[in-house]
């Protein structure tokens, strides 16, 4: 509520100075709750101890002498000087029964904390600024060296990929009799009958599309059969407990892996 | 296999190499002008090398000297002493001078961090201007940090590695008077009764009670 | 350390301010973008101050350091000590897929050795190039065999330990043979439908253009 006290020492001629020679500087501050915590110093308080009343009745009189002397005034301070005559009516007047919304006091509570808010981050702030800066109080090396980056390459190859290889030589010297007794289909027991002995050297985390037929992998068509029959005998495997499969995200590649039997 | 970890037991064992490790962590560390961290530092050393061991060493070796070993965050760095600074007015590179509002909303940040843009506002009382914002991001002093869980899912901003260099800190927890702050309760974000004017108390969205836990969490 | 004590207290009355002198000259040359003569150092420093003497103590101190004062024409400049020079790169590994001239030499090694460049060639139906050998060489796959009892005496290849421990398998033996291969369909008599036996017969060249291109094929 409002100290009689602080209340006299706006009326008191050094604060009227004070608030006078604000209204000159009006640009230089930024926004009402600046231009509050300037007239709450001439209260020459602790800002705990400030009285709010005795503030909005500064504020009040500092927008009214603006006013006068015809400085425009952005909204916002306006704005504020509307909600101050507002606080200061609830601080002043007992409430009306059955009045919801916060008390006066709780409201000039907030305002003392926003300002003693914002006085202890300007203080942080000068502070902050007051420290050894680098560049100016100490300093990084002035001359840094590059660190260069090298790059290493290693090659690797899985059993698949050798025993593919070794297949596709060795293939090439055989008989091969052209025949036209298959389609363009891949069923899922001939994907099956192809994964079986092939999953026992699948030890280590292999896509499911190395395991499509030779040939298969070019045109769209047999890719799709070879690969929709390989997923299906994938999953008739990894439901006989044969193989596991993962897949790292959605659309990533599928892979499988011969499961390790314990024992 | 085998060979590999004999040579680690070696390692172990061997006296002199922690010597030798300080050596190499002075050495990369006096070779970069930013901080280095632990992790990258044993990335470079020979593998088995402890860099926050050799670290300490170090850091004993250069106390009193005209350079002097600081934590940054996560790194490490050699920094000339600060009582030297008056020597070095060659080395003194003249930066833009900030703004009022510029450095006020960095100790915002600093201070309240990870903190809206909504909740500079609300302290400051008037709006931070782009300009402002956009300068302390280009001087790599703040960053934009993890999005608020609050409707509208604001982004915040909190200070960077950079920052903690720049004014010698090893960590936003060292900032001067956080402690006592906090205990002043002047680091919650208390939401105003009721409602205030616009720009002034405006209660924004994003607050949220979860703010004060949330302090420089890791 | 002992020594260097005894130094201080032989220059008497001022030993305190050469040691301050020696931190001076070691900020100075720390954050020195370059090297510093003694007379710039001596302009820098306060009235009266020896950097000469300054720089003498100071080299002593980095004798064996990670970092070491050393005389650029006439100026003085900190470094990184020259054996250190290997931490100053960070490497990065890239893992590819072995080529198809690799994998198909390397198979047949495995399959045959110990097996002659030429038996080799004769299985593939192309020259082997010498990058491919010499990187599986390089790589530690392979090695040198004995030499054949045949004319010229022809070196052999065959696999190493390496080679079995990366592929999981006890010795070359545990290679799945033709009949299971055939078994596991990777051994077709009948081309596959759709097209010719293309993909499955082309005879690569191993040193042709477009095999450099298969080299880091996925």
């Amino acid at each position: 509520m409002a100290e009689p006290g602080a209340f006299d020492n706006v009326t008191s001629v050094d604060a009227r100075r004070a608030a006078e020679a604000l209204i000159v500087d009006v640009d230089g501050f930024e926004g009402p709750l600046d231009l509050l915590l300037t007239l709450s110093r001439t209260q020459k308080v602790d800002l705990r101890k400030i009285s709010v009343l005795a503030l909005a009745e500064q504020y009040l009189g500092f927008i009214e002498r603006a006013t006068t002397l015809r400085i425009e005034l952005a909204a916002d301070y306006l704005v504020m000087a509307a909600w101050l005559a507002y606080l200061k009516s609830r601080l002043l007047l007992p409430p009306e029964p059955g009045d919801e919304g916060p008390s006066g006091e709780e409201l000039a509570a907030h305002l003392a904390f926003q300002l003693e808010r914002l006085e202890a981050m300007r203080e942080q702030a000068a502070s902050l600024m007051a420290r050894d800066q680098k560049g100016r109080d100490f300093f990084a090396r002035g001359i840094p060296e590059d660190v260069t980056r090298t790059r290493r390459i290693t090659y690797t190859a899985t059993l698949l990929d050798l025993m593919q290889g070794y297949a596709r030589i060795r293939t090439r010297d055989e008989f091969r009799p052209f025949t036209m007794d298959r389609d363009r289909v891949l069923t899922m027991e001939q994907a099956l009958d192809r994964m079986r002995p092939l999953i026992a050297f699948a030890g280590d985390w292999t896509d499911l599309s190395s395991y499509l037929p030779e040939g298969w992998g070019s045109d769209p068509g047999l890719r799709r059969s070879a690969t929709a029959a390989t997923f299906a005998a994938t999953l008739e495997l990894a439901k006989a407990g044969d193989v596991e499969i993962r897949q790292g995200e959605t659309f990533a590649p599928i892979q499988i892996r011969r499961k390790r039997k314990d024992g | 296999m085998a060979e590999e970890l004999e040579e680690t037991e070696d390692s172990l064992f061997e006296a002199p190499v922690m010597a030798e490790q300080e050596r190499m962590v002075e050495a990369i560390l006096f070779a970069s002008a930013e901080p280095v961290s632990v992790a990258e530092l044993n990335a470079r050393m020979p593998h088995g090398a402890d860099a926050a061991e050799a670290l300490q060493l170090l850091r004993k070796r250069y106390e009193g000297r005209g350079v002097r070993l600081v934590k940054v965050g996560d790194a490490w760095a050699l920094r000339t002493a600060p009582d030297l600074g008056f020597l070095m007015q060659r080395e003194v590179v003249e930066t833009r001078k900030l703004s009022r509002a510029a450095i006020e909303t960095l100790a915002i940040i600093a201070y309240h961090q990870p903190v809206t843009r909504a909740e500079i506002e609300e302290i400051r009382g008037v709006s931070v201007s782009r300009g402002t914002v956009d300068q302390l991001l280009e001087m790599d002093w703040i960053r934009f940090g993890r999005r608020k869980m609050s409707p509208g899912r604001p982004v915040t901003f909190v200070v960077t590695e950079e920052f903690l260099d720049h004014f010698g800190l090893e960590s936003a927890r060292d900032l001067p008077g956080l402690k006592e702050l906090r205990a002043a309760g002047l680091l919650e974000n208390r939401p105003p009764p009721g409602n205030l004017p616009d720009g002034v108390g405006v209660p924004d969205e994003d607050d949220g009670p979860e703010d004060q836990s949330e302090m420089f969490e890791e």
